[in-house]
Parts: C-alpha cells; structure tokens; sequence
C-alpha cells in the first residue's frame, strides 16, 4: 500500500477516534504533543481502531517505541507490503 | 467469626474468601448467579464446610433487598464490600452520557448501602463488628484517563466509610478501607500490551495479585478494634513515583 | 470574563455575584423561580448592567436541560458550581432510605454533571476555563454527625474535579474547590442554641460569612492557570483543633 | 501592615516585596548582604519610601540574633518566611552525609525559628497577626531523586505550622504555607536542557514564575483570619498527572 | 529474616521483639546500656536463641557509629526505626529554646539516618529490604500542644521515608511508617489523671497497647513487597472525632 | 409537676427519639456517656422533643451547663412549678 | 484558709505558670474562656503548682467537673478547712 | 574516533558516575531499564560527565531522543568525526 495510502487512512481514523472536527493532518513528523486529544487513554483506541481497519496487529514493543507517526507508519508499511 | 464477603467467585473476593476459610471462620459470600459463577459458588460449599454461597445480583432490587432480609440470620462479625458492577475504564468525562452516571450510582452504592446498613443493625445490637470496604488507589489524587464512574463512586464509598467512623465507632463497629492498585482480573480486561507496559513500568515488574490484597484483608479482620478508619493503599508506592 | 454562578440569589451564591460583578465581568447567574428569589433576581439585574439572571430547577430535568441548552451562547470562561439541593445535617446512616440516597444524587450530581459538561464543551473549544466548584469542609477527615448525604455528595463532586484536572488539563482548563465551614444562611437554618454554642466554640468567637468564601472564590477567577487542583478550605484551622 | 519577608532581593521574596509595597504596606525585607543583593536592597530602598532592607545571614548566629533584637521596633502584623540556604537537589539519601543534615538544619530550621519566634511575641500582645511560610510542592507525595534535605527541612517547617495553628490561632494569629512547584530563579540552577525538558513536559508549555506565587502571598496577607491553616499548591495540578 | 528493631528493651520495641522472635526470625535490637535495660536485655537473650542484643547511645556519636560499623555483619531484611529520646509532650512554641530543636534534631534524625543508611547500604547489594518507621499520628492534622519537637522530627522522618520511597523501591527496598495513638508506656509517663481522662474520651473506652502495635509492624514484616509507601495510622479512627 | 412524674414523661422521650429497646432508665447521674445513642445530633433532637412535651423553652446557657440528667430536670423544675 | 487568702495565692500561681503580665484577677465565674493562656496544657501544670502550694490532692474526678475557678476554689476549702 | 574506544570510556564513566562495583557493560541495546542506578538525577550527571570526557555538547532534543546506549554514541560519533 502507497504511504500516502495510509496516511490519508490514518487521517480518517484519528479524526474519528479522537473527534477533530479540523482533521488530523497527520505527518511524519507529528506527535501526541501536537494532538491534544491524543492520550494514553485514546492511544490505545487509536491503535485497536488501525489494526482493525489495516488488519495488522502490532507487538507491544512496536506501541512503546514510536516516536512519532512517521516511524508508525514505517512498521505500518513493514506489515502491509 | 461470621464474615460475608460480597463477589466471593472471582477476583480478589473469591481469593479472600478462601484465605478466610481456612482461618476456620464461617464464610458467607454473595455470587452473581450465571452458570460459570454458580460452579464455582457451589465447589466452594463442597470443598469447605464453612462456607455458604448467596446468589445476588446487585442490579435487581428485588434480588439485593432478599438478600438483606436474609442476612438477619448470619450474625455477622464482619463485611467485606467488594462487588462492583462495571469496569474501571470507561471514556471521558464530557462524553459520559448522565444516565450512565445514574446507572453506576445505582447498580454499586445503592446496594452497598442496603447490605451495609443491614450489617450495622446487627453489629450495634451486639456491639461489635468490623466493615471493610475495598475502594481503589485511583481515589488518590488524579484517576487514569476514563475513570469517571469508577473513581467518584469509589470517592462516596470512601467518604461513607468516614460516616460510619463517626457514628458507628462507640458501638465497637469499625470500618477501614483498602485502596489496591491494578490487579489483574476477569473484572477488568485490558489489552495484553497494555498489561505488558503497565508490568514493564511497574517497580517490582509485576503487577499486584488478588492474593496479596487478601492478606491485607485478613490483618483487618485479625485486627485489634484500636485499628479503624485506616485507608490502606496498596500499590508498591508507586502512585506518585 | 463571562462567569456562571449557579444559585446566585442566596447565601454563598449570590454574595459572589455582588464581588465579581463589581469587578466588571459578565456574570450569568441561575435562580430558582420562587416569588423571593425571583424578587431578587430582577433587583439584581436591574443594579447591574452586566448580570444576567436565568431560572433553574435541579430538581426538574426539562428545566436543567433548558439551562445547559442556553448555556452555549455565553461563551463561558469561568464556571461556579455553588447549588446544593437539600441540607446539610439530616439523620444516621443506619435511618437513611435507600430513596434519600437516590434523590440526593439525582438532584445534585446530574445537573451539576450536565452544566459542567455543557461548560467543558465550550471551553474545550476556546482552550480557556476555570471551574470552580463549592463543596464543604466536612470532606475532610470526618463529617459531623448526620452528614451522610451531604458530605458523600460533595467528595464525590471534589473526586470529580480531580477527574476535571486529568482530562482537561491539557486544555487549558483549570479546575479547583473551596471547602468552606459552616455558613450562617438561609441554606442551613441551625436551632439558634446550637448556632450560639458553635459562635462560642469558634477559635475566633465568630462564625465564617458567604463575604469571606466569596473573597476565595476571587482569588481563583483572577489567579493565573497555574493555580489548579487546588482544595482551599476556610475553616479558621479548627477542623482539625 | 507591617510586613517582613525573608530574602527580598531575589527570585519569590523580590517579587512579593515588589507586589505588597504597592498595595502601600510598609515593608521590611532581609538580604544577604552581597554586593549584588546589598545593590537590589538600595535600589528597592531608594525606589520605594515604604520599604525598609536589613541585611541578615542565615548561616551566622550573632547576625540572626541582631536581626530578632531588631524586630521587636517593627510591630509586625505578617511574617513571610521565604529564605531558603541551599539548593533543592543534592544527591540520593545514601550518599548525604550526616554532617549536611545538621548543616542543612541549622542554617535553614534555626534561624526560621528565632524569627518565627520573635514575630509571634509581638503577634500575641497585639493578638493579630499572619505568618505565611513558603515551602514546596515536594512534600506532596515523593520527592523528586535528590531532594532528601530540602523535602524533610521543608516538611518539618509545614508541621510547625500546624503546631503554629494548634497553639495561636486563640491568639489571632494565622499560619498558611503555599507549596510552590519549581520556579525559575537563581535560587535553584537547572541545566538548561532539563528546563526545556520541564518545559515540554509541563500541562501548560510554561513554567511557574514568582509573580504568579506572589500573586497567592497577597491572598494570604489581605484573606480574612477565618483563611488559616492552608497548605496551597501552586502546581497546575500536575503533581500527580 | 534478620531484623534489627532500636529501642528493644522497653515500650513498643520490648513488644515486637518477643512478637517477631516467636515467628524463628533471627532478632537484632539495641538498648541503651542503663542498669534496668541492661537486665532486661539479658533476660531476652537467654530467653530466646534467635536473639541478639547490642548497647546503642543516640546521645553519643561514637556509639553510634560504632554501631553503624557492626550492622553490615547482620545481612538485615529488616529495619525498624522505633527509638525516640525525649518525650513527646515540652511545653509551647514560643517557649522552646532554639538549642533544644538542635539537640532534639541531632539525637534522633542524626541516629536516624545513619541507621538507616547502613542498613540501605546492605539491602542495596542483596536487592530486598523493608524499612519500617514509627511515626505517631500527633503527625496528623494538628499535634497537640506542647508536640513542637517531637511531632515535626517524626514529621521529618515520615518524609524521609517518601524520599527512601522515591529512591529505592527499585531495589526492591519498601518503606512504611505507623503512625500510633498514645501507648501508655515508660516514654510517655503522663500525670495519671490525664491518663483517666484520655481513657474516659476514648471511643472504646480503653488505650491503644503496644501489642496491639507490634502486631502491625508483623503485618508490614510478613507483607508482600508490593505494600511499600503506607502510612498507617492505629488511633481507633479517632484523630477527627 | 412530681420530679418522678417529669421522669417518666422524659423516660417516653428519650426511648422514642433516641429509639432505646431497651429503655432509657434515666436516673440524676445519668449523663451522655451512659447512653451510646445520646450524641450531638441526638441531644438538640432531644431537646426539642422535650420543649414541646413539656411547653417549655430553654436558653443555649442551660442546655450547655447541664452535667447530667439531674441538672437538666432541675431546670425543667423550675420552669415548670 | 481564708476564701480570700487563697484566691490571692490563686493569682499569683495563674500568673507565675501562665506568665499573665497584666495579672490574673480570678473570680468565682472565671473560666478557661477568659484567659487565652489556659488551655488544656497549662491546666495540668496549674493542677500540680496549686497542688504544690496548697499541699492538697485532686481526684481526676474533680479536675474534669469544675465549671469556672469558683468550684476550684470549693473542693480546695473542702480540703484545706 | 573509534566506537568501540567510546564504549569502552563510556563504561569507565558510567562506573564512576553511577559507581556500579561490577562495572557497566554497556552495549548498543543498554537502556536507563538495565541499570538501577541510572535514573533521572544521575542521568543528567552522566550527559555532564560525558561532555566533559569528550569535549562535546548534546542539544535537549538528542538528550530525550536516545532509545538506548547504541543510538546516543551515534550522535556521539557525529559530533566526534
């Protein structure tokens, strides 16, 4: 799947899960400092939410060590393709 | 001594109610009467002679107030309030609906109330008795994210267990609080990666167990009168590390 | 600012009205319609360009939800929970009907549940806000004799602001409570023997005016949002004497 | 008022002299005097006729005795102890050595003491007085690593003032402390990376600063005497995020 | 386990010495080496095998670091820190002389802390250990009058337990205090009418023991490591009556 | 009114606002400590119930001197002959 | 002893152990709300000075039931004469 | 210079700064969780130690960026070559 493909995907979830009414406009780059609705309690749902819609099941080191979207989407790629 | 622990078939209930037994007191517990319950109710009977299991559902009003009018019988020396109906983790406050905050007030503290003011009419005819409610480290200071119900609930059982110190404590009832950190439980499942980060971040790198909770419930039991109104957090300090 | 009082015609309430809006806020009030407070609202409005007064029920839904529905065009930046439906000192525990515990709930943490939600909603939004929430110094430590329902109430209402605290934090929105003593009011109208005896018995021989928690109140309008979560009683240091 | 605070020329104490002088309280401040403090002190003399600075060194007996035969001429009405001899982080506890819990304790509880000591003798004759004692968010729950002298020096100057509140409030003399979260002044050094990381970590993006601490002193100097017995944290409520 | 109690010939460290003896742990104490105590201290070891005793002076620096120096042969799992010299009751604030909060200070947290680092030094290496403080609860809300030294040295010592919390819980080393109510005992020798009184007040009508107290301690020693960070008061839920 | 009939009329009082099964048993030295459900919520309830039994009013002076039953019928006496 | 005698030791004793500058001046309805100094700590050191002085022994029993320094000064006739 | 001569004074300084008796044996994979000792307070200690071994100066951001020993003598390596 195209990144962009999965960004776009991302995009939908996080503005569903987290309700952005101004979207999520997700980078590489972005962290849960940039999203305040992004928290330990949202993380989780966001994570059930993504592997469900991409049917990829991350470990939980994967969870831990994400520093930011983009390095998700990496290990998101890894599994897709 | 005649104790009556409520939820005696899972969790920490049911753990302390076989630490309990085998101190040779007379048990009783209260169970919710599904069919995977209910076995294990019945295997606690046959396996002791003193215990004796009580159906119960606390979201049936009928079902709560039989079963006050039963504990008459029981004399009971202590109580131990450890039913809750729901899960700890729910969702924000602003996007809990008012019904469910009803809900919860009404499935947990109404018919704690009832069976522990059942239990007090005993005690203070016979000047003695010891209630022992188990509230959650998440009543001190900020609750996790989602704990809404569970943590103000558990707020108003604590702040009832001061009522009673006060009113209670010249007829020899006293009643002291147990505040235990995560335990691992069918009563509250969380995904297994959580729990394998909640484990790493743990200071001992293992969570609480049910087991060590009961212990605490037995020194309680065990406890000289002098011993009331203590609130007991059990949670390796961690709460403010 | 624009600052909601709740129970802006008596007591605590409406002495709080009278400081702040002197201070040149606009200030929302809600009032229960009976022919005095009513009297009262109006002379209110009529004093001051810059209050607004708005009847409320808690004891109704419809009125409740009325108000909350309202409450979007204020554009809320300061929310002061100050209604309390019923008195503080009622009977035992052990002589207190489940129903007693059902209605004091539904009368007073539904609808304060319903305005803060409402509140949050908007100052979610404009990342600004400061709740401010009234509970009482029987919180701490134990309550007097016959407290039951009061002092449950309020420590569920003060878990809640921690709850606030958590989750809301990160917008910017502040969350604090005052926990006065007791207040000579209409609110709680105390046998005058026993008002006389507590006059005595107060390290500063005088009993704690709605002027002096107004002043608090004040303080956490104007303080900087690095003042939250912060439990403020006013009790002259007895609680504990 | 007759206002003295300890540690006027730098970081809280300067803020509040700074604050309070414009309210038109005649005010006493302590320095050490340095040249850089003795400096601040003359400027703040020559800018303010409402201001008086007496050099004073915590960490010599004859100069804090000098200091407590001086006060008796000023009839103080409020004390602010704010003076502070060492700084916040250290090392671990088993690496403290004796000898710095003895230092740490003399320089810092002793000369509070003295001074505390002579205010109250005045406060009791004129039976009115207010003592406000700055102490740290650190006595809430565990310390940060590295803070054993500064948590357990400061902890025993918070009991003192319970037993402050427990022996004068007959007296009419009040006791608050305020329980600030760091602030950043020259008192307390930060490598400058960790201030970023304090600062990306705190709810607000923002640091506390000592004109919003001031802020809560002035709270204290013009509250009502029924405002005693305080412990105020000014922490955004983060304490135990 | 070896444990080392201070303070095990007399009061509540006499108590827990032949409480925990009974249970085959290996039992170290220290005594001050007066004549009565001296026979009191034989008494014990010949009556017990499992138990060593050791002459300590808090008063005297030598003894105690020679003390010090014999603790790492004992392989300790378990520390309580139960000696106090002075007597909780002086007289008020203002008339305590700055020397005697020195000496209070340099006689009990200077042992203190010494012990206790020797101590961590070996539970460090081994990765367990258990701190056990006795505090009293004249730490809670406001001591009584004449408490100035001995409720904020205990105070003192309840927040070096948080700091021992904070820096060594992940050695696998806890920390709990017991914060006891009035034991009639030879430390607090009380004029026998107040003794009357205080038992006439009392909620049960009768003193707390130091069995009763032992018997906690045995709790915190026979506790799972995940009860670490407890304060624990034993006052019949009296504090706030 | 007879000293003895003041007690038995204050005997009915106490039993039904204090609801003693037992009896109340009231005698001069009878004092708060005797009787558990005798409290600070239960006392101005008394008080109460025994001004309206017996038409009388009593100031805050009286209600706080009393050392024991006995005191409170003196001044009950003297109001009532 | 004179009633008299002893109130003017009375004062002296209140003044010496409550250290009162501007002097104790004790009357038969003085009580502990008069004076700021006596509180539940200097009560008991008043006990044993007067106790001292007098050389005469209080029951805990009479300590706790004295209303105001009038029925001190009582039990102390009772037991001086 | 090369990683393994940093590894091995990286080691050194550890064992001073944290004084681990039986030595630090860092690798790439060593993180804050391997070493008890290695905590908040001596973390910063050991950036200040390290910089004044090696003459070099980290930003905040490489300071809260290192997932473990490995990825700090990475940026180490960049400054010193």
């Amino acid at each position: 799947m195209e990144r962009e493909e999965i960004f776009s995907k991302l995009n939908e979830i996080f503005e569903d899960v987290l309700d952005l009414e101004e979207g999520a406009n997700l980078t590489d780059s972005t962290t849960a400092n940039d999203i305040e609705e992004w928290d330990s309690l949202s993380h989780i749902q966001l994570i059930v939410a993504i592997e469900k819609a991409f049917k990829i099941k991350f470990t939980s080191l994967e969870i831990m060590k994400w520093a930011n979207v983009g390095e998700m989407v990496d290990s998101m790629e890894s599994k897709l393709n | 001594m005649n104790i009556l622990i409520t939820g005696g078939t899972s969790g920490l209930g049911k753990a302390t109610v076989e630490l309990l037994v085998r101190d040779g007191h007379q048990v009783f517990f209260s169970y919710l009467a599904t069919e995977e319950f209910t076995a294990v109710a019945k295997e606690l009977e046959t396996t002791y002679s003193n215990v004796k299991a009580i159906p119960l559902n606390f979201c049936e009003t009928e079902s709560v107030d039989g079963f006050c009018g039963k504990m008459k019988e029981w004399d009971l020396d202590v109580l131990v309030n450890c039913t809750y109906v729901g899960k700890p983790q729910n969702t924000y406050f602003h996007k809990t609906a008012p019904e469910d905050f009803m809900n919860a007030f009404e499935m947990n503290i109404i018919p704690t109330v009832k069976i522990t003011q059942a239990a007090i009419e005993v005690m203070k005819k016979k000047k003695f008795g010891k209630i022992i409610n188990i509230i959650t480290e998440a009543v001190i200071g900020l609750p996790p994210m989602g704990y809404t119900l569970y943590a103000c609930n558990k707020a108003y059982l604590m702040k009832l267990s001061d009522v009673i110190n006060k009113e209670y404590t010249r007829y020899n009832i006293t009643c002291n609080c147990i505040l235990p950190a995560y335990m691992q439980t069918n009563f509250a499942t969380v995904d297994e990666r959580i729990l394998e980060q909640m484990q790493q971040e743990h200071p001992l790198k293992k969570l609480l167990t049910v087991d060590e909770v009961a212990q605490s419930i037995k020194f309680f039991v065990d406890a000289s009168q002098q011993v009331n109104g203590v609130k007991l957090p059990i949670n390796a300090g961690t709460m403010l590390l």
